[in-house]
């Protein structure tokens, strides 16, 4: 499987509330219903970073099923010029969720992405 | 005040194995198997759950009690892939490449793939055959060729001024 | 006008419900309101393609009126360097919608449309 | 401080409603709470323009502290080939607002902001 992102969860603009709790890189949906979920990773690299794409997956944990589920993806090829470049993947859209599911974000590589500013790079959901 | 009624599974999400904690059901009930999705929830009985197929176009791998099957993944024909296996109602479809093609992969994990046709090395020795996974690698040119312009040429179409060392048994002419 | 795509909405991931159905290819509102509306597309592509840009675009139909109303639009010019090129376009807004109206997605080439899984390329609305 | 963008707020397709007001370029928090906020900015330019990447940052400025927030912020670097290019970049995600505070759009560089169509650039919030 793809790397897992791990997140701040309580300072600057981060927060949980309504029982919707961050633990191990997931949050877990207390409440079964249907929730418009949405993350944005923004990655950045240099001309040696030597990457043709970048690939953003949240995914969804059942604990009764042992494999995940991807909810949505998004994949750019690039063909940077510059000595560095920056590349964001916005994703969002309405995915039914049960009580006790963990939403999780997966990417290519760790490494190419951009930590270093909360408004960069950012994952939430809220039901409806 | 009567005790409350011990239940047989005391709290959500700890049934034994095999079963799954319904909440609708507010019980335990029996996974349904892979190929099938949760129809309806046990009753008190915990083994009467209902399970149905997978419809077509669905598929489960594992043993479950989601209300839903999962959606097939389709084989891309823009880009040359072919299907190795068709989805079923326990696996999904299997996507690779015709034969005389290798994977051109976008990404690491090569989820993401082109079909790319194998060079065919003409002229040339083959180092490495084509596999599904990389391209042919070619050696040096075959006896009997004589290299030019990063091609490989068969000697007979050498003159005798052009006629390398390479082509002396078909054009040395032993003078 | 543009291709219309057409759309999975039982299997899988998808889903309808309140009443806000799909049919022929598109979402049909069922209460006015304001919706927030949005699609993903992931366009793909190899050299062959010779594709210079892909648009979507989030398309009103009223039966009243005899024109389409662009609602939301994503247009990205392309200079892939590889085989294979990847280009996802995430639209998502909040509309004005009266019932009865029909929500699409139109697209600038239909065969540049990643439709091989779900998590890749979705459409949806739902009500504030 | 980056360019800040003006919007149209009762034309076309845009509205606002519940008191959430717009004035002097930005949108005005009527009541404390979540919101999600979003924002599309279709940047386009030519071979002459001469960018080596866009910006587009969504800003909270709060009257009674003296520096705007940046919430999100989206950044593309360009490497284009042809003679004109276009690229959207699309922001959303909840923020934890107060009455009164004022969210802005603000860009790199104005003149290549897509104003043209209602479709391409456009900015919006509702509370959750």
């Amino acid at each position: 499987h793809l790397p897992i992102l791990q997140w701040e969860d309580k300072r600057g603009l981060a927060f949980t509330k309504n029982k919707l709790n961050y633990s191990s890189s997931a949050l877990v949906i207390p409440v079964s219903g249907d929730y418009y979920v949405y993350a944005q990773v923004t990655f950045r690299g240099t001309t040696e970073s030597k990457t043709n794409s970048v690939t953003e997956i949240i995914t969804k944990v059942t604990d009764s099923y042992p494999e995940p589920t991807q909810l949505l993806t998004g994949i750019k090829t690039l063909s940077e010029k510059g000595n560095s470049w920056f590349q964001p993947i916005y994703l969002g859209a309405v995915v039914s969720l049960e009580v006790g599911d963990k939403l999780m974000v997966n990417v290519s590589d760790i490494k190419l992405v951009d930590y270093t500013k909360e408004d960069k790079t950012f994952f939430g959901a809220f039901l409806l | 005040q009567p005790p409350p009624r011990l239940r047989r599974h005391s709290a959500q999400g700890r049934c034994p194995d095999g079963m799954n904690w319904i909440k609708e059901a507010d019980r335990c009930c029996n996974q349904c198997p892979a190929g099938t999705f949760l129809l309806r929830a046990c009753s008190n009985h915990s083994n009467d759950s209902t399970c149905a197929p997978c419809p077509a176009g669905t598929f489960r791998t594992q043993p479950n009690t989601f209300p839903k099957c999962q959606a097939c993944h389709e084989c891309d024909r823009l880009t040359s892939q072919s299907v190795l296996s068709n989805c079923s109602a326990t696996r999904n479809v299997a996507c690779g490449c015709e034969p005389g093609h290798f994977r051109n992969c976008v990404d690491k994990s090569c989820s993401h793939f082109s079909c790319q046709q194998c060079q065919p090395c003409s002229g040339r020795l083959i180092q490495r055959p084509c596999t599904e996974a990389q391209d042919t690698l070619c050696g040096g040119c075959k006896p009997d060729f004589y290299p030019e312009d990063s091609e490989c040429r068969p000697c007979h179409t050498s003159t005798p001024e052009t006629c390398g060392k390479e082509c002396q048994r078909v054009c040395g002419g032993g003078r």
